[in-house]
């Protein structure tokens, strides 16, 4: 069962924390990463909103040459990666006609069965139990508070991945490490994401309940799954607040014994040290 | 020779308009066997209906078609008036050439052909009719109530008052329903329970009334006038005829800490319990579910303490059988499980309002219980989760109602009135504290309803917000309720935030839960929330398709207490009604076996829902066995002619809609 | 000298008869069966079988036949009777096969003249080959006359040596035929005949007294029980002419139709009180038998059955008419007729006691 | 083998157990048996059996004129087997009233095919050993292949391949009196107040027989082939008997014959049945 | 053939159960929801009643096409009738499709008391393609004959 990988562009600047910590806790727990060559922009937030087409093309041809490339599923730890080839195909499996225009303007064929698409938690849950084993530095006491945003489960309809109020999935994963997971109430709030740049207050409005919220039940920490919440929760802190935001991957990282220099830690603006002594 | 009138109707400009009536009826004056055709604006109208009775007695008409409105619509109309003229009224027959024509086609050449072919079907069926004449069936004269809520306790009492007898099944250890559990009462703040109980006792006492109660329907077979219905009365584990009520056992009880139905879990109760204090019968029963004794064989210190040796643990379900003629079904309600939604109904929850894991977000009745003299807190409005009184409480309308995205898309009608009720209760017993409702619509049409919301809001002050509420979150031991206030500027309306101690959903009414496999036993409708289907929405609202079986109370749609008590009476006076003569009419409409003809197969007897097929033996002179063939039984018959298609050797046939009478309406659209 | 007809200009002879517009009729192979049919063309002409399944008198006595049809007005019923039927040479019959057609001359000719009937036999000209071979089914000998009998033909081809056939020109209907496709026969002299002789295997004029005798006796109850009461034996006869007029049709009208009917059928002598006067499959093959060769004989001289063996290759379940006349020879052979007068009454009492299986 | 099948034979009849055995008879030749029927243990000697014994001999049992009274013995293939138990499931008489004497054929029709004794002695038993014998092995696999064929055509040509068939069909009803099933007193053919089936000879009424006579056997026909081999014009009516049957096997997962017990699939339903069919 | 199928009208012959389909297109009327009118209603008691014969002696009547329908599943007025008809159809149709009858001449469809669009909007589509069809001479063929 091979996984295409599928860092995105994110991967590769900003969260690339992120993929580094991916790429040694695949190593830890042995799952085989194959990243698909040549994959390219997935489009999000840009594309679909300028032009439809192109929306679709750009997710359409990563997943055409993962499928060329004989890899049954792919994994995009980006929630704006997954969100986006979730969505697209979804499209074109809905629609011969989307699927032949999709096919014309990438000049190749889609796979006929969707290929599966798994963000970063939807690929750690299969493999709970090997989590479990191979923890050797269980997080015992850490409490931490699991955000998802709104990219992982919306629109719930096509994403169909946990309940969009009330998820639970990244609480399981978290709680195999032996952390301990906070029940509050902005799990899928919005960050604010994609006006990170242009309404860089609302931004820090939005983060900042975010974050108050959860030091306020009790979280040492916040995990996230997605590089643009990272980006904002970890920058945008309000005065005298230092909650650090770790990437799911790098909380499993911790806790099977990865180092944390490995798992990138040392790159968030907000200390994770303390946290996690 | 048949000599069939032909009535062609406009209906005013319905038909006319788009059907040419006066072509049609020359038409069908040249169809063979029809000696009379006319049109005529209304033919539902006195004038109308005289036409018709004219031409039956000058023309001796064998046969009427009427072509107008729906049969399902005027179809009695037209059989009373030929009858009326000394036809039988199963000769005249209908042609749909509105419904099915006037007002579905626009070409008026292709409408009239249409219409002149239909009418054409019908002349050739009417052709083949045959005289029929109502069947006679005896009646039973006791009723059945299922359900002994405020609409079961009224239709059995108005039916016991009527002087006629009624068996009433609930299946809780005693009666009074939800309006047992209910505090004050809108619009006049009366006591639930201080109304209620009497009519509870006089149940109990009246003669004319049977009470089983812990007791369910287990299988109901027959027809109307004579139905055979089986109760289970489960194992009370006491016996009632011994047990003085005198409530030691429940004192004793060890154990104590199950949650009680009554309090809606708010408050605790002993294994061996009475639901509430003014239980009708105030007779204890064991929860075997809880009891130390079932669960673990030890305890028995209830058989211990019983002075008159009452509590049997050996003691089974038991079964009686009662002969019945007719049935009311007053199962009424439950609420909307906001705690874990209702996947199986396809209804996703409120995830937003944490899925009942916030313990002071509780629902209606929940209220109801805190505000109750005889709640768990004594009538005292405190929260659940540390008992503190809550200085701000937040009311929430339309959970799981209004809303196709999560819940039901129907209005659960009562939640406006009974809010505004507690947001006033709430005021009365928490002088400085703050009701806020979030609200789409205020509907409060009834007598001295929206009087009652406006005293709520000016004179209690009640915060009526017109919003929804996007999630409620903790923070602290605080409820943050996140909404909308629509009525703040903004296109979006303006985002509210309420530090909240308590909230309260109106969850939505919804039918009970069983509610379907109730509907099977009975072979009567229900619509896609499992509300109990009436057989007309405006002129029959009481009554099933399944004659002799009647609706009352929430069972049928969501309803407040008058209108389930009026609903209730409406019911009781049809079975009075329908017990007032010894023998019944019923349609016709039965199937009939040829016995010459059948080879016992019986494939019939298992198509058949409703047992009506018997095996009659035929027998030679000698008495030597010859053939077992098939018989219905046309009291049972409901006349759905499954037997006759199933015949192989088409040995069977449905008066009304015979064979003969199919194949030549076929013909007529040739 | 005698007139031949060459095997090689059968189809010829076929051929000439199609140009001159004549429906040509005669065995011809479909779906594994060969059947007297239309021949499309000549080629089409199948003579591999000593017999055809179905017999000819379908060509003179349809298994359908609309006498009228009829339209349902307001209050009157039109109807159209016009009948003219397609001019016909019907070939590939046996001796046994024409021989049928005289005695349902007979039949329809008898009080009422059936002019669909007669109609049909006058546009029709039969050519008859006479049999080179026969099977253990066959037994016109029995009856009395013999493969190469020119009865009810009115050309007889006969098989001889030199691959010709004599050719016979029976009546002047045949004549005329061959005077028409004159080119097709030559003058010559005959090789011998090929005919081949089934032999004799029952008395036939023991047959009729010892049926006339037992109407009541055991083979009646122990002979036929396998009959299953289909009507193949019947509809596959060139002598069976039972028929039911029926109305067939909707509320707008329809047809009246004359169609084969079977002795063999239950419904056939149903009545509408629900008694049945032949109430089990033995009383309906009793039944068959007297009137084949009892109350037909009687009446027409002849008896109802030219030996073909049809009905014997078709039973389902091989109830051979044949076997039953030999066994009835047997038993005659046995029992010579007692002096007129005595019948044997008692039997009757014995057998309707018995149980069910042997109430015929 | 045959021996034993006249033991049997002999047994009943002398114990009074039956009053009557049918089963195949000795005809001209070995193709040529026909169906006999004993009365008396010392006529036994007549009953043969070999692999062209193909008349379904059921058909007998529902035969008012031949049954008597009491029991009868009927020599059984798993055709026969299958045939009784629809009839019983179908209440056309008691289980008790047919004593199966099982036999069969390791090749029906073929040439010194082995045949042999079923062990089985009631119904039940005889269904389940016939059910085991018949596992795996399609016995009309012939039947079903021609119905692909024409299952690959298209409607108007099958129209066309039926319409022509019909054509020779002469309405002897052979097919019917030869099938084990067709029991009725009445069929539906004869019915004319109102007519269902035209009774002439003629391409409707044919069309509407043999449709209407297949769609009668659905969930009933066992298929034993003796409606075609009875046809005299050689239609082939299996074809339209096989297909049914198939239909109620992928539909309903029912084969006729197997069990007396169950409701016919005609008879009863699932809340479950496929209706992709059904807008 | 086209120019013939361009003008032709198709006859839809439909038996509809009196409680749901029928009811339904009652609804369509009251509705005012307008459809083609080459369909044609008989009225029975319960797509239990309907029977094999019913569609056969549609066809001889000239019907270009015929629809059953009634009560959704769990919804027939007698509790089971649609269950025991869903049969008879699953196995009928596949006959009349081997047969030779074409199965998009032979339709099928729940349609409830409360679904009167679905009826027009079903009405209107069988019609479209029942027109594309072409008018059913084979059958025809058979019936004249």
């Amino acid at each position: 069962m091979a996984t295409g990988y599928f860092p995105g562009c994110s991967l590769e600047g900003t969260a690339a924390e992120f993929d580094m910590s991916i790429r040694c806790l695949a190593q830890a727990l042995d799952l085989e990463l194959r990243e698909i060559d040549d994959w390219n922009c997935c489009g999000a937030s840009a594309a679909h909103q300028t032009n439809h087409l192109l929306g679709l093309a750009l997710p359409a041809r990563t997943i055409a040459l993962a499928a060329a490339q004989g890899l049954e599923e792919i994994f995009a730890p980006c929630a704006a990666c997954s969100n986006r080839l979730i969505a697209a195909q979804a499209e074109w499996l809905g629609d011969a006609g989307v699927r032949a225009e999709v096919e014309r303007a990438i000049d190749m064929a889609l796979p006929a069965a969707p290929v599966p698409v798994r963000n970063c938690i939807d690929f750690l849950l299969p493999h709970i139990e090997k989590i479990k084993t191979a923890v050797t530095r269980p997080l015992a006491g850490k409490k931490v508070a699991c955000y998802y945003g709104c990219l992982l489960v919306r629109p719930p309809k096509v994403l169909a991945f946990d309940d969009p109020e009330n998820p639970t999935s990244m609480e399981t994963v978290a709680a195999a490490t032996g952390a301990e997971p906070v029940a509050w109430g902005f799990r899928t709030e919005c960050c604010g994401a994609a006006f990170a740049m242009s309404s860089t207050a609302s931004v820090e409005r939005l983060c900042e309940r975010i974050l108050v919220n959860a030091k306020a039940e009790g979280a040492h920490m916040v995990i996230v799954a997605c590089p643009l919440c990272h980006a904002n929760l970890d920058m945008r802190q309000p005065k005298g607040m230092a909650l650090p935001v770790l990437y799911l991957t790098q909380l499993v990282g911790l806790a099977v014994g990865v180092a944390p220099k490995a798992l990138g830690l040392k790159k968030h603006i907000t200390p994770v040290a303390a946290a996690i002594a | 020779m048949a000599r069939i009138g032909v009535f062609i109707c406009w209906c005013g400009e319905n038909i006319g308009r788009t059907v040419d009536c006066p072509k049609v009826a020359a038409e069908a004056g040249g169809f063979p066997g029809v000696v009379h055709a006319v049109d005529y604006k209304y033919m539902c109208s006195d004038p109308g209906q005289g036409m018709i009775k004219d031409a039956i007695k000058e023309k001796k008409l064998t046969g009427v078609v009427v072509a107008a409105c729906s049969p399902r619509m005027h179809e009695p109309t037209f059989r009373r008036a030929c009858a009326e003229a000394g036809l039988n009224p199963f000769l005249c027959e209908m042609a749909n050439i509105r419904e099915h024509c006037s007002w579905v086609h626009e070409e008026k050449g292709d409408a009239t052909a249409k219409a002149v072919q239909l009418v054409r079907v019908m002349v050739e069926k009417v052709k083949r009719n045959e005289a029929l004449f109502p069947i006679k069936v005896p009646v039973t004269k006791r009723a059945l109530v299922i359900g002994g809520g405020i609409a079961g306790i009224q239709a059995a009492l108005d039916i016991a008052n009527g002087g006629q007898k009624v068996v009433l099944v609930e299946k809780e250890p005693s009666i009074g329903g939800h309006m047992a559990q209910l505090s004050e009462t809108f619009p006049t703040l009366d006591c639930s329970q201080c109304i209620l109980t009497p009519r509870m006792v006089e149940v109990a006492a009246h003669p004319n009334i049977t009470l089983h109660t812990y007791a369910e329907v287990e299988s109901v077979s027959g027809f109307i006038g004579n139905f055979d219905v089986k109760i289970r009365l489960k194992a009370r584990s006491v016996d009632i005829k011994k047990c003085t009520g005198c409530g030691l056992c429940a004192q004793k009880c060890p154990q104590k800490k199950i949650p009680s139905e009554f309090d809606e879990g708010l408050g605790m109760r002993t294994a061996i319990y009475t639901p509430f204090a003014q239980a009708v019968p105030n007779k204890p029963v064991i929860d075997r579910a809880h009891c130390t004794k079932f669960l673990t064989g030890k305890c028995g210190v209830c058989q211990k303490v019983c002075p008159v040796g009452a509590v049997d643990y050996a003691q089974e379900d038991t079964f009686v059988e009662e002969k019945i003629g007719a049935i009311v079904v007053a199962t009424g309600y439950r609420l909307y499980d906001f705690r874990n939604g209702e996947k199986d109904y396809g209804i996703e929850g409120y995830g937003e309002y944490g899925y009942g894991q916030y313990k002071d977000v509780i629902d209606g009745l929940q209220f109801e219980r805190l505000a109750s003299a005889s709640g768990p807190t004594g009538g005292a409005i405190l929260r659940p989760s540390d008992g503190k009184a809550p200085e701000t409480v937040v009311f929430i309308k339309c959970v799981g109602s209004r809303d196709c995205a999560k819940g039901l898309s129907y209005c659960s009608k009562i939640c406006c009135m009974y809010i505004a009720k507690h947001a006033m209760l709430y005021k009365h017993k928490v002088h400085h504290g703050t009701a806020y409702v979030f609200y789409m619509d205020i509907r409060a049409g009834g007598k001295n309803y929206d009087e009652f919301v406006r005293r709520a809001i000016e004179e209690d002050g009640a915060v009526y917000i017109r919003g929804r509420v996007s999630r409620i979150y903790t923070r602290g031991d605080k409820l943050i309720v996140a909404g909308a206030d629509t009525l703040l500027g903004g296109a979006a309306g303006g985002r509210v935030e309420i530090e909240a101690d308590m909230v309260v959903l109106a969850t939505a009414m919804r039918p009970q839960y069983g509610i379907e496999a109730l509907a099977q036993k009975l072979s009567i409708g229900y619509d896609e929330y499992g509300f109990l289907t009436e057989a007309h929405p405006k002129l029959r609202p009481v009554e099933t398709n399944t004659a002799g079986i009647f609706l009352a109370g929430a069972c049928q749609g969501v309803k407040d207490i008058p209108e389930a008590v009026g609903q209730a009476s409406g019911a009781a006076a049809k079975v009075l009604g329908l017990f007032s003569s010894d023998q019944l009419e019923r349609e016709p409409i039965v199937a009939r076996v040829n016995q010459s003809q059948c080879v016992g197969c019986f494939y019939c007897e298992q198509v058949c829902p409703y047992h009506a097929i018997e095996r009659e033996e035929k027998r030679d002179k000698a008495g030597n066995l010859i053939a077992r063939v098939a018989k219905v039984n046309a009291g049972l018959c409901q006349g759905c002619g499954a037997c006759v298609a199933t015949c192989r050797s088409n040995s069977i046939d449905l008066d009304g809609f015979s064979e003969e009478q199919v194949f030549s309406e076929i013909g007529g659209l040739r | 000298m005698a007139m031949l007809l060459a095997r090689k200009n059968l189809h010829a002879l076929l051929r000439g008869a199609m140009e001159k517009k004549y429906r040509v009729v005669g065995p011809t192979r479909t779906a594994g069966i060969v059947l007297f049919a239309e021949l499309s063309d000549p080629g089409a002409l199948c003579l591999d079988e000593l017999n055809t399944q179905n017999s000819i008198k379908e060509f003179f006595f349809p298994k359908s036949e609309t006498l009228l049809t009829y339209t349902l007005g307001k209050k009157d019923v039109a109807i159209a009777d016009d009948f003219a039927p397609p001019r016909t040479v019907l070939i590939g019959g046996r001796a046994c096969d024409a021989r049928s057609l005289v005695a349902l001359d007979r039949l329809f000719g008898w009080d009422y003249k059936d002019k669909f009937y007669f109609k049909r036999r006058e546009a029709t000209c039969v050519i008859t080959l006479a049999c080179d071979r026969f099977d253990e089914a066959c037994f016109c000998t029995s009856l009395g006359f013999g493969p190469r009998a020119t009865e009810g033909s009115d050309i007889l081809l006969v098989p001889a040596e030199g691959d010709a056939y004599i050719v016979e020109a029976v009546t002047d209907k045949g004549r005329a035929l061959i005077a028409e496709l004159e080119d097709v026969f030559t003058e010559g002299t005959p090789g011998a005949e090929k005919v081949a002789y089934p032999e004799k295997k029952f008395d036939l004029a023991a047959v009729k007294p010892w049926l006339e005798r037992n109407f009541d006796h055991p083979i009646w109850k122990e002979e036929f029980l396998s009959c299953l009461g289909c009507g193949t034996c019947t509809y596959q006869c060139p002598m069976c002419h039972c028929f039911d007029i029926v109305d067939e049709g909707d509320i707008h009208g329809g047809a009246r139709c004359k169609n084969w009917d079977s002795c063999q059928f239950a419904l056939f002598t149903l009545h509408t009180s629900g008694h049945n006067p032949r109430p089990a499959q033995a009383s309906r093959w009793r039944q068959r038998l007297r009137h084949k060769f009892v109350y037909y004989a009687d009446k027409f001289g002849t008896e109802a059955c030219v030996g073909c063996g049809r009905c014997i290759r078709n039973c389902p379940v091989r109830l051979s008419i044949l076997d039953k006349l030999v066994l009835i020879g047997r038993e005659a052979a046995a029992a010579p007729a007692p002096p007129a007068g005595a019948q044997p009454r008692g039997v009757t009492k014995r057998w309707r006691a018995t149980t069910s299986i042997f109430r015929i | 083998m045959i021996e034993q099948l006249r033991q049997r034979a002999r047994e009943l009849l002398g114990e009074g157990k039956v009053a009557l055995v049918i089963g195949h008879g000795r005809g001209s030749s070995p193709q040529a048996t026909f169906p006999v029927f004993i009365t008396k243990a010392d006529a036994v000697d007549r009953l043969v059996f070999n692999p062209f014994c193909r008349n379904n001999l059921a058909v007998y049992l529902t035969r008012k004129d031949i049954m008597p009274k009491g029991a009868v013995g009927l020599v059984a293939r798993p055709e026969e087997v299958r045939s009784v138990a629809v009839l019983v499931q179908e209440q056309q008489f008691d289980a008790d009233r047919v004593v199966l004497i099982g036999v069969a054929c390791a090749e029906p029709g073929k040439e010194g095919a082995a045949c042999e004794m079923l062990k089985g002695r009631t119904l039940k038993e005889l269904e389940a050993e016939v059910a085991e014998r018949l596992k795996g092995r399609d016995p009309a696999q012939d039947v079903a292949a021609r119905v692909k064929e024409l299952e690959a055509m298209t409607p108007e040509q099958r129209l066309a391949f039926w319409e022509k068939e019909f054509s020779r069909c002469i309405r002897c009803y052979a097919c019917r009196q030869a099938c084990p099933m067709c029991y009725c007193e009445r069929c539906i053919v004869e019915k004319n107040q109102p007519q269902w089936i035209p009774s002439s000879a003629r391409p409707l009424g044919n069309y509407f027989w043999n449709v209407i006579r297949a769609f009668h056997l659905a969930g009933r026909c066992i298929g034993c082939g003796a409606c075609a081999r009875a046809c005299p014009m050689g239609i082939p009516l299996d074809l339209l008997n096989a297909k049914v049957a198939r239909e109620v096997k992928e539909s309903f997962a029912y084969e006729a014959g197997f069990d007396h017990e169950v409701p016919p699939p005609m008879a009863s339903f699932r809340t479950d049945d496929e209706q992709e069919f059904i807008k | 053939m086209e120019t013939t199928t361009a003008e032709f009208e198709p006859k839809i012959i439909a038996f509809l159960c009196n409680w749901c389909t029928y009811a339904g297109a009652d609804l369509a009327g009251t509705s005012r929801l307008k459809y083609p009118a080459n369909i044609r209603a008989i009225r029975l008691t319960c797509t239990g009643r309907i029977e094999p014969m019913f569609l056969l002696k549609a066809f001889q009547e000239g019907a270009d096409a015929v629809l059953v329908s009634g009560c959704h599943p769990g919804d027939c007025h007698y509790t089971s009738g649609n269950y025991h008809a869903r049969r008879r159809w699953t196995v009928f149709r596949k006959l009349l499709e081997f047969s030779g009858i074409d199965p998009r001449r032979v339709l099928f469809s729940w349609v409830s008391a409360a679904e009167g669009r679905k009826w027009s909007e079903l009405v209107a589509e069988i019609t479209a393609q029942v027109r594309a069809l072409g008018p059913f001479t084979s059958f025809e063929r058979i019936v004249k004959a």
